[in-house]
């Protein structure tokens, strides 16, 4: 029986070996195989359009686009200050809105029935319909853009977080029942512990959704000149007919989403690294 | 008889502004030139210029403007013919702030404009008056509620579109500043194609440009009813008083019937207005100097008074 | 007002009835002293946790009645429970899950400090203050629920089978230092547990429940004086009583069984 | 002591413990408590239309809005279900894809690594951006907008799935791992059940999202005639300042939501209600 | 080539550092042969769950040698652990969590139905097969963890204190059974327990092992016969064992106590 046995770890280095090694370098690998995605994926687009001999005002070469990108920097760095500033603070306030809409939820059964119907009806609220309405009465158009990309990215911290609240542990609600926990207490102390990881992954959506958000309240509402943002410059790029300077503005807002991303998961691991399942590695 | 086909789109949802392709569809004009004409109904961001540069349209509906920026990104469109003489573009202002020049219009604190009128005329205006400026913009989203409830601002405006909606509900006229009137010179309502068409099938050029030429002059001058059906039926919201208000405007004002088209028919252009168009442009920073603009037009099928004999003459008026 | 002999804890007739149709209780009644040490002794799943749970104010009894010590303004609070399961926050620290009761009362890290310190002492964990409780073993888990337990010097003591994971020898350290307070303060303890012998050392008193649904179906003080050291477990009183629990022990399963077929 | 005790139920009925009773009801108050919201909310609205002498092209009074909806209602109908024909698709393709690809995710790592920035990468890619782009080469509008809504509703579930698909305890994975369980048994039997909760909570945000992203897309690239939309109609109404008509279309969207929502709810309810402390009432 | 005298499980030398630098286990060395009962003692935190965890092949030693049975193609799995804690999977309902071993082998639920039934009849929860977990009680959840171990019928099987929570008469019933099933179906065992008489009743040889870090320090086989009985608890042979066991104990504690001051 016993030579069915196995032997565990005598460390023989082999050329095995040292490449798994290498590919357990995740940190680098993690930025690397995307990056040869992207170039598999950059190749197939110019080989289509060389192929097929698409003109640039149809779909650029991607080469055209990086080319405009670095021309037409000044322009797209201005639009994307405004655009960032609109998505951060959105994103911002829908963070603050949501977790504290969740903890109002949270704390009273009767706030929740009575109030949670209409933070749906927000987010179901197609802000494109009522942008004009709100440029009537807002005080500026960033108002109105800030509304409308707060609606987008508030309702996914709100519901997350509403369902991270309500999974703590019934035997630890009992731990605190019993000594006299007030509401507050269980609250501060565990049913937010216990909705971090589901805030978390609220957030993660949240911050993309905050981008679009904004991105599509300029579309409708957006102001023109040095106010103009990216999608003022996607506009204005596709109705001039300037292709790859809209895709240039389109990678621009890509970038910005994916650096969004990686700032919101590596706040998530930042929260959760102590000791939940999602962002521990399990110890062998 | 074997049938054509060919699409031609068009620039916005289906109007009377259109009225003389659908009525060349509706009463079979363009069936008897041989064609089977689809008409592509366009709408806000349509990206019709794209469709006609991938192939999927043969003819769309464009202005001067357009045309240039089309050119300037290498886009070989012509312009065959220009049925709007005059560019129903306009600024309207509340009837009681007294304006009498669009000028004036640069004392408003907003002015709601879409996008396109701010890469365009606004620029132009810029150039051609005192006092306006990129602070006075706000995004039209083509609901004029927002200019009626704000008296301090002015507001783009098709001539013939919007003034009808805002007096129906409102029971005030707003003060309409048609850019036309002000030497904003372009045209409209233009049927444009790619040069390899045009030097591939000219045959066909043509007899879509004639059919459509009396289709204008039936529409205008004969009864739109064929036409306006057709519409309606594409467009369901457009109602009969709608209808009737755009082509009394267009009549009223001379849009069609103006300039060029007088000596030479419906439909016809004048090289040289083109010509001052674009230095204009130019001037206004709109487009740079070195774009090919005599490329965006030719007049090789039009100005042949077709069709002119649908025309009731001054006479007979 | 006050009646000297009104119990602190007591149970009458009590049944509880879970949603999914489980009776864990009927006919339960048991009136506890204040200053007493009662063991509670019954087979797996008899109602034992549902008991306490119970007094603890864990629930609401399908029919009976309960009295129980409440919270008097400014008091600490008056119960505390060992779990069965250890019931530690994992996101929180060896000396923060210890702190959580004082926490509650709103005492300060600072100052609940010392008193953290001694619980953890006496259940060995000194060294793994900083530990999270996924590096902690199985009876290490469980020691820092007792450590929480302790900390808030609680009038009544409720302990459901708190020393089942650990090792003998820390065991009978546990369970002297355990009597030692309870001496010293005037505790009242229910204590739930599976070794007869445990209940006898420890209690002045044993109850022995019935199979499901649970009951009280012996009830007998131990009559051996306090304080009690280690060598008591050869005394043939300490014999006598064990072996009598055990019997009833052994009759209510028998009876269990038989019913069955 | 004792007398600091207390005695528990000995329920005497008094008026206040009927009140209780009744409060109680809460599948009744569930309902009623919102509905009174909405009658504080619309006696408000219609107060301040009639005080400030709004006018209806600016802001109708409800009632006008509710006639408006009965009358409109064949319009209204025929739009709403074209709408929720593209939702409803959406939303299913959001959720078998969404789900589908955390799967990926989940059981490979370097599918994870290459593919997940190109998952945020869609979903931060402004659909009004590009409907235009698509509508040359799609086969159709419909297709344009299904694109769109399905970008705007997929990631919220794969987002919140791959987390959850993460989140499985890890003692329950030696569990599975000493049994031998495959990759694929891990997934079924251990991490699918565990990224329940998370996936539903996706599901409620994708639910609306999908929702909006139909009519967002609708505005930018939708059908006119008898293949238009909600969104059609209410930008119709806009421009017609037929705004009692816009506002029906509004509610309409509002409704739909909120019912898209109810459902989803239910469905998370349904999946988590055996065992999942979000679903569970605690047992006393 | 099969060396007959090759141990079944063997760790040599094995050395384990947690990440946050605990160290569990060092020099630990134990050869197990094949048909073994060995039972594990030892004070809490002392390793033993990581030791049986090694075994089972749920983590890496730091360093040193490890032999375990592998899985053979068609056999079924040839390791069943029973975890310290119940680890059952809360959405599953009893029946379930005990087929989970078979279903991972492919059986279907209808054919590992007798199995099941048995292993839930011989733990006395055939009365609870649809109950989900949280229905359960402490000592109910790990009997069903019990019974998903047995339910495979293992070539090894690894027991980490499974009768902790269980009353006596239950945890001797069990006691038996495994006893039973050990000697019918020529198991190999490892057995956690913290009772030095359990460990002496039920195993060929009794493992005593030091504080942390863990190693080996005391490794006796027990002399007395099998089939066990009941009885043979006031074998002077028996309590003679268990004393030097529990002496062994004692004494390893106390030198870390003394190395403490
Ligand atoms: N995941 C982990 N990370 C860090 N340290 C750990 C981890 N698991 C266990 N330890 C540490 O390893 C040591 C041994 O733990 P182990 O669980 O093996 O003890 P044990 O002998 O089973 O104890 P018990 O009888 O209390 O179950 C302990 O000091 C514990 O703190
Ligand atoms: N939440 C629950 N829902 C339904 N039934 C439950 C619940 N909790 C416990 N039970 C049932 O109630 C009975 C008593 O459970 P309890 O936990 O009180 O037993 P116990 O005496 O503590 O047992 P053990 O010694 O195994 O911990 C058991 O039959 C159990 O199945
Ligand atoms: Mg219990
Ligand atoms: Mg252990």
């Amino acid at each position: 029986m016993t030579d069915k046995s196995e032997t565990a770890p005598v460390e023989t280095p082999s050329l095995g070996a040292a490449i798994m090694m290498l590919l357990r370098m995740r940190g680098v690998m993690e930025v690397l195989v995307p990056l040869a995605t992207l170039i598999v994926f950059l190749i197939a687009w110019d080989t289509t359009v060389r192929v097929n001999n698409i003109p640039p005002y149809i779909l650029p070469r991607p080469w055209d686009v990086v080319t405009t990108f670095v021309t037409d920097w000044p322009i797209l760095w201005d639009a994307l200050q405004i655009t960032l500033l609109i998505t951060f603070s959105a994103l911002l306030l829908a963070i603050v809105g949501g977790a504290l809409t969740a903890l109002l939820f949270a704390q009273s059964r009767w706030a929740e029935i009575a109030l949670y119907p209409y933070a749906v009806v927000l987010q179901v609220t197609p802000i494109v319909a009522i942008a004009p309405l709100l440029i009537v009465y807002a005080p500026s158009t960033e108002a109105v853009l800030l509304i409308c990309a707060f609606l987008v990215a508030f309702f996914p911290i709100l519901s997350n977080t509403v369902q991270g609240l309500k999974s703590a542990d019934h035997n630890l609600v009992d731990l605190f029942e019993l000594y006299g926990a007030s509401k507050s207490q269980q609250l501060r102390l565990l049913k937010i512990p216990t909705a971090l990881p589901y805030f978390v992954a609220g957030l993660n959506i949240a911050g993309g959704l905050a981008l679009i958000g904004s991105v599509v309240a300029e579309f409708t509402a957006g102001a023109a000149g040095s106010k103009a943002g990216l999608a003022f410059r996607i506009l204005e790029a596709g109705r001039r007919l300037n292709i790859p300077r809209l895709f240039a503005a389109l990678l621009l807002i890509t970038l910005t989403g994916v650096a969004i991303f990686i700032l919101t998961s590596f706040i998530s691991k930042l929260l959760l690294r102590r000791w939940h399942e999602s962002a521990m590695t399990r110890e062998r | 008889q074997e049938l054509t086909s060919v699409s031609f789109g068009t620039g916005w949802l289906a109007q009377a502004e259109q009225g003389g392709f659908y009525q060349a569809l509706a009463d079979g004009t363009y069936e008897s030139f041989g064609l089977d004409v689809d008409i592509v109904m366009g709408g806000p961001q349509t990206p019709m210029m794209q469709r006609l540069a991938a192939g999927q349209i043969q003819f769309m509906q464009s202005s001067t403007l357009s045309n240039l920026d089309a050119v300037a990104r290498g886009i070989p469109v012509v312009s065959v013919a220009a049925f709007m003489q005059k560019d129903p573009q306009a600024l309207l202002a509340h009837p009681d702030k007294g304006f009498d020049d669009l000028g004036d219009l640069a004392g408003l604190p907003t002015l709601y404009l879409g996008g396109s009128g701010f890469d365009t005329f606004f620029q132009w205006m810029k150039g051609k008056y005192e006092g306006f400026s990129d602070a006075q913009y706000a995004p039209y989203t083509y609901n004029p509620a927002v200019f009626i409830a704000d008296p301090d601002s002015g507001m783009q405006s098709y001539v013939t579109s919007e003034p009808f909606d805002i007096q129906n509900r409102t029971g005030w006229a707003p003060a309409v500043f048609l850019l036309a009137d002000y030497g904003f010179g372009g045209y409209a309502d233009e049927i444009v194609a790619l040069q390899p068409l045009i030097d591939s099938d000219p045959d066909l050029v043509q007899r879509f440009v004639d059919a459509s030429i009396i289709g204008w002059y039936n529409y205008m001058y004969g009864d739109p009813s064929a036409g306006n059906a057709l519409i309606q039926q594409d467009n369901p919201e457009m109602t009969d008083e709608q209808i009737a208000f755009s082509r009394q405007q267009m009549l009223a004002l001379d849009m069609v019937m103006w300039d060029a088209a007088i000596a030479g028919g419906l439909g016809c252009m004048d090289g040289g207005r083109i010509e001052t168009f674009f230095n204009e442009m130019v001037a206004a920073g709109v487009m740079t100097a070195d774009v090919d603009y005599a490329s965006s037009f030719t007049t090789d099928f039009v100005c042949k008074n077709v069709g002119a004999d649908l025309f009731p003459d001054a006479a007979a008026q | 007002m006050t009646d000297p002999m009104a119990p602190l804890v007591s149970l009458r007739n009590v049944e509880k009835r879970y949603g999914n149709g489980t009776l864990a209780l009927t006919g339960m009644s048991l009136d506890i002293q204040a200053g007493e040490f009662v063991s509670l002794l019954g087979p797996s799943g008899c109602g034992k946790s549902t008991a306490l749970r119970l007094v603890a104010g864990l629930g609401q009894p399908s029919s009976g009645q309960i009295v129980k010590p409440v919270k008097q303004k400014g008091e600490s609070h008056p119960v505390s429970f060992v779990f069965q399961e250890p019931t530690l926050m994992p996101w929180a620290s060896v000396t923060d899950n210890v702190w959580l009761p004082l926490r509650l009362e709103g005492m300060s890290k600072k100052l609940a400090q010392p008193r953290i310190d001694e619980a953890l002492d006496m259940v060995g964990l000194s060294k793994f203050r900083t530990a999270y409780p996924r590096e902690l073993s199985g009876g290490m888990k469980m020691r820092v629920s007792i450590a929480r337990a302790l900390v808030t010097r609680p009038k009544l003591l409720l302990m459901d089978e708190p020393f089942a994971a650990l090792d003998e020898i820390t065991r009978q350290k546990l369970n002297d230092d355990i009597l030692r307070l309870w001496e010293t303060h005037g505790w009242t303890v229910m204590f739930v547990t599976h070794s007869v012998f445990e209940a006898t050392y420890m209690s002045s008193r044993v109850v022995v429940m019935a199979p499901r649904p649970g009951r009280v179906i012996a009830d007998a003080p131990v009559p051996l004086p306090h304080p009690r050291s280690p060598d008591l477990r050869t005394d043939p009183v300490f014999t006598a009583v064990a072996r009598d629990l055990s019997h009833a022990l052994h009759e209510t399963m028998d009876a269990q069984a038989i019913a069955a077929h």
